[in-house]
């Protein structure tokens, strides 16, 4: 399986750390919401077909990726920085 | 010149003789031959013994197709069972040995199997040998007993216990083209491809390129089909933007269009040369992939096929016409197609007598009847082959044969041959585009599965595609390659081909009813009784069948078994082969060394990850350890000294004097940026904003759960400018943790995350002469107490070197910790070795280390295993309230605050003993029963300052325990023994020693 | 329906094999049922098996979308062993590996369950105090781990590089006797002929499609056969678990869905004797009745359904194997494949009553759930039959992650694909 | 100052390794740049980073993914999104600190940590391409640029420093593991180790 990380180009998959469901959200640091808390750390929608997901690449640029890929045949869809991606404020910057 | 080689003709050089064993036995062969070939050339026959039946078995195929004719290779002092001998070319003095049969290949105990054979059926073994219900063969026993002989008896060639001394490499390559293949339409491909001066790979599982074109007989472009490959060979290679790899096998299709493909580099070699690999495993990288694999010829089914003297047809034609070697004298051919009739030509050409022609159908095309012609026989229409008799083949037997009713009559009529060719029709090779798991689609008129839609981007060509002619090859393949390679179709010429116009539909017959043994799968002797079998006990699926009879299953992976045995199967339920379908196609195509896989790591599984200061310990005679892939000194013994002799000197000169050990396996990581306080107040339970300058502070990170995570010291050089220090074996761990939060949680706070592991060196300075070693070597900064209080820090120098010297105590003395470049590292600590000198200083290892923290009560990965709080580690006063830090929100959950959790206690050895590692902890002293255990020892040594073993435990209900007495129980050591629970701050628990 | 026996067999090869009955019949899915059990995997067909057999509930179908067997039964390394380190999780293995002792004879069937003992190499002092902890923990629970030494090593199996200058050297290892191995195959064969025997309904290619529901309750299922009602529902899918509770409504579950590969070597003349797994990585390997070295590493490490995996994940298990075995460099790899693993946050399985009202749950197995097939067979037949859980699968409840009573053998927390 | 130690030191001989057919086809050395760093800046300062790297340096390199430069002496190149590895005079960081403000980014000397190897010849795209899944021909990466990597747990930067010659930076403590490594590879191909 080859990753096209948006900074290096396509790289094979040993390249990088799977870092799973990238649907969820982290609560605010400071939520004490126990259940919310419960359900981003534990909960997952495991999806048969198209599926957000976070890599990072650690053996190259180290920069997380937010990866769609299609977890019945492996075939990816879509690749962004996650960093760019769920931060405005950084792109305005 | 054996009887068997002809006098001319063939690809061999003649003039080329090599010597070679086969069971002992000298015989001769040309360069060019494959053992196979050779062994035909000797007349040799018997080759091999079946699985389970050992029937004897000859050579049936001249490729990887091969089911019967499996050899040990005796080389490099080792042993490499089931190749087959089609795939060995010969070098001088190769030695093989035929397998699975005792005491001889002739002679063989294990074909007494075969008088039982109906009893070993398909599936026997589920049915018995499950023994009695009582008695002392009750359970597993009566089982395990038949499972030994039946172990014995299973398996093919033996395999040795030495190491491999080969060596094995990966290739990694890039290519806008990857060419699998170089038949006719794999040489069409490569050279339309080459045209565009695109990047091409063209890989070949053969020693040569040209596939069937040389041995087909036909004409390309005017030339002899060898010769036209030959020259279109020497065009492609002489292009500078294609690769040709021979010897070559494309295995795997995996994601990506990554190709994984095997080079043999060596092992047609007598000799390795200097540096080579003896197999190389290339992963390609393609934009574009045309698989041109060819086809494979199936046989047909029928009673007593196979017999050693029964081939493939396409086998005997390519041993005549590319070997120069014929499988017979006299040769009869069996067929369902036209292909078998070239076969016969070519043999009567090169001096065979064609005993017949049986053919199933009832009409055929007058192509193949003129060559029946020119073979010199009158095809036998309508007839089929009902038996074989001879140990070695010595006649069939035929009956009338109706194609469409499938039925027999007449009389059984003999007919002489020491060789029978058969063919079944064709089944394209296609392994690699089914390997993604797309089901192929069985086509009726060419009787055969064609490749599925593709998964990833590849095109096919030639025969792959089910384009059966030589014409059609060259066009699949010239088109697929300039396709592949971006450019617009040709209308130019394509070479000429002049070959029989045979009608290349088979008729739909796969199997002869009759009586005796018939064969599907030769390899694991699975006969046409046993897919019936199946059937009737309702293994249909033809996934079941395979898993029931081991159909397809051997080192062939069915690639002449498969189609048989699903059109039976097909059969017995009365359905369309297209609605039964075929197993699943898997990598590798064919079997791969393991060694080439694991490639330049074998032999050097991990690499070796060194500090500084890794030549003094070895030259100051440290016992190096393992920790992750680091070397750290174990111990710096000293002669006679046993291991416990010198840790407990070690750690009793810290106590003493002073110590030096080495910590630059440390994680160390630079946090820098503006908001880097805000980022460790967040990722650690305790607070760093209010962190002076120049100090340092002892921190706790826990996982998201709640649960601990890791543990070290953070030192703030600069207002935005920390550096984090780590335990050894989680540095990756944490690094990867910050990296994500920061990446994906937090992605607003400008913080930059740098290792500088590796830039540092670290020594620790331990015990209460510590601070006068300083004194005497450090430059540039005083190390008193004022000027570098606990957990202070100044710049400095040592003996010209820059340091950073910070006073932190793991081990609970008066302790330092010196950091410096690491390309300075061994400089500074022998210049501390030397001003330790007249304190007596004493290095010391992981041992020493473990024993000084026990006595302090300090937690490491032992403790911190991923499943304790911090609570249970007895760190709350870490966890910080008047700020939320991952992990807070979660780590009061019921379960993690229970009353019966682990928690860490201190334990005291009271028979004088030492306590162990892993020994558990239970209540009762009782020494006849395991009583129930209510924790264990995480950490134990012998604590040359209490002068008592101690150890580390996490035990039920913790503190509550301190003072109670309890035992050891370490049942696998056979260790029982009497301790006291006690608080894990063994020695000087108000730290008075390393404040002072 | 014929008595499998040495008999049986001698009867039948006089009279060419003609009078052997289908293992399980085909029957066509009836419009209702008692327990529909979803899954004709290990668990499920197990499942079935003791819900008539213990409880007399007989009114059951177990219901396939593929081929029997397919999914993970069909595709596992074999090894069925106990050597936990958790007590809740040493007392269910234990209980297993007891079933398994008399499974053949109970089943009638032989699945070939060969105690060779399972070997795990360790490598460092520290790695062996931990192995050490857990077969000192196995004994306290009343199962049986033994430490061997290097020299024990080298005579039990002759091949592992017990070389100190290996780059792990081996300083010991824990052995568990009656650990082993079974035919996969069998066990789901055995076990649906058993159940069939029974009066279970094993319906094979029907795919479940949804669930029908009165309000809250589940009460029954839509298949690619047609309806079908049942009081009870149990699910035992494995790897597609999140997929059947999403067609339910439960969008997010701590189930990850991950690729295990495994691999077979040619098959040879008998070499290793035990099931041997190397502590210097991730690596368990056996050896086959017919021959072949059976073996596998750790995941691929992302989410998939596609029941095969990747290059470097191979070559990565390779490596393994030629640093454990150097001899074995030389043979060959024969087939490689994959299947779809329940990852649960804890690594853990989850058998419990819920999570709606007429379901039940049997997930989470990650790759260790063949040897769990007839303790959570029975066990969940129990929580099926009862509604409530049987002694061993009450600590393996799907409220304990939010209660933080994991049962985390690797101490890998909430990362699926560590565990 | 003292000298910086190369972790090769007892290891590393100059010497001629030829191949079975007595050609030698690449030479391996290791460089020691006086100074190696990494230059970071926040997301979008991609130019105030470079500006500063040419103040100091005099090199001029893109802001595009894996641009790089190639002076005397010096080196530059991207290895990561907003993150550059410069190499070159003494003192490096200081000086890039100087000019790099807190609000544009940050510096941190790896002079230590990695250590550098030089591989140069007609046959070192073929031996890297046994150790780095990458491409190494030089129409996809072209002399100057950059590449960051791993072989297997090693990793390592990599920079086309002229047509046939990459410069290595590898963690220190893995360096003697990966020089074995490289030199195996390169037995097949015949090798020379030189002084830089
Ligand atoms: C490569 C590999 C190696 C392993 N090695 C070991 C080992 O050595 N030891 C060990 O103990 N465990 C091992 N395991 C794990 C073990 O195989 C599984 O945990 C166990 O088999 C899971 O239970 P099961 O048999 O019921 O699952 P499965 O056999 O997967 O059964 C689930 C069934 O549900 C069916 N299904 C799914 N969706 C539907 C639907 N919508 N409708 C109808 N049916 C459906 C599937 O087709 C499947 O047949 C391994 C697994 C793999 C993949
Ligand atoms: N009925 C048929 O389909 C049929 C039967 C016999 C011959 N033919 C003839 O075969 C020719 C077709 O040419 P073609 O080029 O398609 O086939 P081919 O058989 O000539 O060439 C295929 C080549 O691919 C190689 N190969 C197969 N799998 C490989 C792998 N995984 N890795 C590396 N190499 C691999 C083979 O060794 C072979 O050299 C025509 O001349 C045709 O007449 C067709
Ligand atoms: C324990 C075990 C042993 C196996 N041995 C063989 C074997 O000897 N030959 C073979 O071709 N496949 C063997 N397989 C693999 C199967 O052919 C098949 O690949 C696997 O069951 C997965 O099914 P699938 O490939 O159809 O998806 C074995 C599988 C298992 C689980
Ligand atoms: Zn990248």
């Amino acid at each position: 399986m080859l990753i096209p990380c948006p900074h290096c180009g396509p790289r094979e998959v040993s390249e990088f750390s799977y870092q799973g469901d990238a649907t969820r959200t982290c609560p605010e640091l400071t939520s004490t919401d126990v259940k919310a808390w419960y359900d981003y750390v534990y909960n997952r929608p495991n999806p048969a077909g198209p599926h957000r997901e976070y890599w990072q690449h650690s053996g190259g640029c180290r920069a997380h990726l937010i990866v769609t890929r299609d977890t019945r045949t492996h075939e990816i869809h879509d690749v962004a920085f996650a960093r760019a991606a769920l931060n405005r404020a950084g792109e305005q910057a | 010149m054996t009887a068997r080689r002809t006098s001319s003709g063939g690809l061999i050089e003649r003039s080329r003789t090599i010597g070679f064993t086969f069971d002992g036995r000298s015989y001769t062969g040309h360069s060019g031959d494959t053992l196979a070939s050779a062994l035909v050339a000797n007349g040799v026959t018997l080759v091999g013994r079946s699985f389970k039946y050992h029937r004897p078995r000859g050579i049936f195929t001249a490729s990887v197709d091969e089911p019967n004719a499996l050899v040990t290779i005796l080389k490099d002092g080792v042993r490499e069972p089931n190749i087959p001998a089609t795939q060995i070319e010969l070098f001088e003095g190769l030695e093989a040995e035929s397998q699975n049969r005792f005491p001889s290949l002739e002679f063989d105990l294990g074909a007494l199997n075969q008088l039982a054979g109906r009893l070993f059926s398909a599936g026997f073994y589920y049915k018995t040998f499950m023994g009695p219900v009582i008695g002392p063969l009750r359970g597993t026993r009566f089982w395990m007993i038949c499972e030994h002989f039946i172990r014995r008896a299973a398996g093919l060639g033996r395999a040795g216990y030495k190491p491999d001394p080969a060596r094995y490499e990966r290739m990694n390559a890039f290519c806008d083209v990857l060419i699998v293949g170089a038949g006719p339409a794999g040489l069409m491909a490569a050279e339309a491809a080459m045209s565009s001066g695109k990047r091409v790979i063209l890989a070949e599982q053969e020693p040569h390129l040209g596939g069937s074109a040389r041995w087909s007989g036909e004409m390309i472009g005017g030339k002899a089909a060898a010769d036209w490959s030959q020259d279109l060979a020497r065009r492609i290679d002489a292009s500078e933007n294609v690769r040709i790899l021979t010897r070559t096998t494309a295995w795997g299709y995996y994601d990506g269009n990554n190709i994984a493909a095997l080079e043999r580099v060596t092992d047609h070699l007598a000799d390795a040369p200097k540096g080579a690999p003896r197999h190389r495993n290339w992963a390609i990288r393609a934009d574009t992939v045309v698989l041109a694999t060819g086809a494979f010829e199936r046989p047909i089914v029928f009673p007593g096929n196979d017999r050693p003297g029964v081939m493939l047809a396409g086998a005997t034609e390519r041993y005549a016409r590319e070997f120069g070697v014929l499988p017979g004298e006299k040769i009869a051919l069996f067929t369902n197609n036209d292909s078998a009739y070239r076969a016969a030509a070519a043999l009567r050409q090169f001096g065979a007598t064609i005993m017949a022609i049986i053919d199933v159908r009832a009409k055929i095309s007058p192509a193949a009847r003129a060559l029946a012609e020119e073979a010199g026989v009158e095809p036998l229409l309508g007839f089929a082959v009902t038996a074989t008799v001879g140990r070695r083949l010595t006649k069939v037997l035929v009956r009338r044969f109706d194609a469409e009713t499938e039925r027999l009559s007449g009389d059984a009529r003999p007919i002489e041959a020491d060789c029978l060719a058969v063919s079944g029709g064709w089944s394209p090779a296609i392994h690699l585009a089914s390997q993604a798991g797309r089901n192929p689609k069985w086509d009726e008129e060419l009787c055969a599965f064609l490749p599925p839609e593709p998964t990833q981007a590849w095109a096919g060509a030639g025969a792959f595609t089910g384009a059966v002619t030589t014409a059609e090859a060259l066009s699949t393949g010239r088109n697929a390659g300039l396709k592949a390679a971006g450019k617009k179709l040709s209308r130019a010429k394509l070479p000429e081909v002049t070959a029989p116009n045979l009608d290349i539909h088979p008729a739909s017959v796969f199997e002869i009813k009759g009586n005796g043994k018939a064969f599907v799968d030769f390899q694991h002797d699975v006969t046409v009784e046993d897919v019936r079998l199946a059937h009737r006990e309702g293994f249909v699926s033809v996934e079941h069948l395979k898993r029931y009879t081991t159909l397809g299953m051997a080192t062939d992976q069915g690639k002449t078994s498969n189609v048989p045995g699903l059109a039976i199967m097909a059969d017995a339920r009365g359905l369309p082969i297209r609605d039964v379908g075929t197993t699943r196609f898997r990598p590798p195509f064919s079997p791969v060394s393991i060694g080439a896989l694991a490639a330049e790591k074998y032999g050097h599984f991990k690499p070796d990850r060194l500090t500084p200061m890794h030549d003094w310990h070895v030259e100051h005679g440290a016992r190096m350890m393992n920790v992750g892939l680091w070397h750290r000194p174990m111990i710096y013994g000293q002669p006679g000294e046993t291991v416990e002799q010198a840790y407990t000197r070690e750690a009793a000169t810290v106590r003493r004097s002073v110590g030096i050990v080495d910590v630059s396996t440390l994680g160390k990581i630079a946090v820098k940026g503006p908001d880097a306080a805000v980022f460790l107040d967040r990722v650690y339970t305790n607070q760093f904003s209010t962190l002076p300058i120049n100090k340092a502070r002892y921190g706790l990170m826990l996982r998201k759960d709640g649960i601990a995570l890791d543990d070290g010291t953070t030192w703030r050089l600069g207002e935005h400018d920390f550096l984090m220090t780590t335990t050894t074996a989680n540095a990756g761990r944490v690094m990867q943790h910050l990296e994500y939060v920061l990446d994906v949680v937090w992605p607003d706070l400008k913080v930059h995350l740098t290792s500088v592991t590796d830039q540092w060196a670290g020594a620790a300075l331990a015990g209460p002469n510590a601070r006068k070693v300083l004194e005497t070597c450090v430059a540039g900064s005083a190390v008193d107490n004022e000027a570098l209080p606990f957990m202070g820090l100044v710049y400095g120098e040592i003996d010209r070197a820059p340091v950073l010297v910070c006073r932190l105590s793991f081990s609970g003395e008066l302790a330092y910790e010196v950091y410096c470049g690491a390309g300075h590292g061994k400089h500074v600590w022998e210049a501390l070795i030397t001003a330790g000198e007249p304190h007596g200083i004493a290095p010391y290892g992981m041992e020493a280390l473990g024993a000084l923290r026990i006595e302090k009560g300090h937690v490491t990965g032992a403790e911190i295993d991923g499943r304790t709080t911090a609570r249970d580690l007895y760190l709350d006063w870490m966890l910080s309230k008047k700020k939320p830090f991952i992990g807070s929100a979660l780590m009061d959950r019921p379960g993690l605050i229970e009353k019966t959790r682990l928690r860490l206690v201190g334990v005291i050895s009271l028979d004088g003993r030492p306590l162990g590692g892993g020994a558990h902890i239970v209540e009762s002293g009782d020494l006849n029963e395991l009583g129930e255990s209510i924790g264990h020892i995480t950490a134990f040594c012998y604590s040359p300052a209490l002068a008592q073993y101690i150890g580390l435990a996490l035990v039920k209900g913790g503190k509550e325990l301190h003072g109670k007495r309890a035992y050891i129980s370490d049942p696998l050591r056979k260790h029982f023994g009497p301790v006291q629970i006690v608080s894990h701050h063994f020695f000087d628990p108000e730290g008075k020693r390393m404040h002072g | 329906m014929v008595e499998y026996s040495a008999l049986a067999l001698l009867k039948n090869a006089f009279t060419g094999n003609r009078d052997w009955k289908q293992a399980w019949r085909k029957p066509e899915p009836k419009p209702a049922y008692d327990v529909v059990v979803i899954g004709g995997g290990g668990h499920g067909l197990a499942t079935a098996y003791y819900l008539a057999k213990e409880h007399g509930i007989t009114n059951v179908a177990v219901i396939e979308k593929g081929w029997l067997g397919s999914g993970n039964i069909g595709r596992n390394t074999t090894i069925v062993r106990s050597n936990y380190l958790l007590p809740d999780s040493i007392r269910f293995y234990d209980f297993s590996v007891r079933l398994w002792e008399n499974l053949s004879h109970e089943l009638n069937y032989n699945v070939m369950f060969s105690q060779r003992g399972v070997l795990n190499l360790a490598h460092s002092p520290g790695q062996a105090d931990e192995y050490i902890r857990r077969g000192n923990a196995m004994r306290h629970e009343g199962g049986d781990g033994v430490w061997l030494s290097r020299d024990e090593i080298a005579r039990k199996v002759p091949g592992v590089d017990l070389s100190p200058n290996a780059r792990f050297p081996v300083v010991g290892g824990l052995l568990q006797p009656r650990a082993g191995t079974a035919r996969h195959d069998a066990v789901a064969w055995g076990y649906a002929r058993a159940a069939d025997r029974h009066g279970v309904d094993i319906v094979e290619n029907c795919e479940v499609t949804g669930f029908l529901r009165e309000g809250d309750i589940i009460t029954g299922v839509t298949t690619t056969r047609g309806e079908i009602r049942a009081k009870k529902i149990a699910l035992a899918v494995a790897g597609n678990t999140s997929r059947l509770l999403q067609m339910a409504g439960i969008d997010r579950f701590p189930i990850e869905s991950h690729v295990l590969q495994a691999f077979v070597s040619e098959s040879i003349k008998p070499l290793v004797n035990c099931v041997v797994t190397f502590g210097g990585g991730h690596l368990y390997m056996s050896q086959s009745d017919k021959g072949g070295l059976v073996f596998g590493g750790d995941l691929d490490g992302y989410n998939s359904y596609a029941q095969r995996g990747n290059l470097p994940l191979v070559e990565e298990v390779m490596s393994e194997m030629t640093a454990m075995f150097p001899a074995v460099a030389r043979l060959r790899l024969l087939r490689s494949w994959g299947g779809v693993m329940d990852m649960s946050m804890d690594g853990s399985p989850i058998i419990t009553k819920g999570p709606l009202p007429g379901m039940y749950l049997n997930s989470g197995w990650c790759y260790g759930g063949f040897k769990a097939t007839p303790a959570s067979g029975f066990s969940f037949a129990w929580t099926i039959a009862k509604g409530e859980p049987h002694k061993t699968n009450a600590p393996f409840t799907l409220s304990r992650f939010e209660r933080g009573n994991v049962i985390d053998e690797k101490g890998q927390g909430p990362t699926p694909k560590l565990h | 100052m003292v000298e910086r130690q190369s972790p090769l030191t007892p290891i590393f001989r100059p010497a001629v390794h030829s191949n079975d057919v007595g050609s030698i086809s690449i030479t391996l050395s290791e460089v020691t740049p006086l100074s190696i760093v990494e230059a970071a800046c926040w997301p979008g300062l991609n130019e105030r980073l470079t500006a500063a790297i040419q103040e100091v340096t005099g090199l001029s390199v893109d802001t595009t993914p894996n641009a790089g430069v190639v002076g005397r002496g010096t080196a530059a190149f991207s290895i990561g999104p907003d993150r550059y590895l410069v190499s070159g005079e003494e003192d490096l960081s200081a000086r890039l600190a100087r000019v790099l403000s807190e609000e544009t980014g940050t510096v941190t000397d790896l002079s230590h940590g990695r250590t550098t190897f030089r591989v140069s010849g007609t046959r070192a795209e073929w031996v890297l391409s046994k150790l780095f899944a990458i491409d190494f021909s030089p129409a996809v990466f072209p002399v100057g640029e950059g590449r960051a990597t791993a072989h297997h747990d090693i990793f390592a930067q990599i920079q086309r420093s002229d047509a046939a010659q990459f410069d290595l930076y590898v963690f220190r403590s893995f360096a003697r593991a990966f020089w074995n490594t490289l030199c195996t590879a390169a037995e097949e191909v015949g090798y020379e180790v030189i002084e830089a």
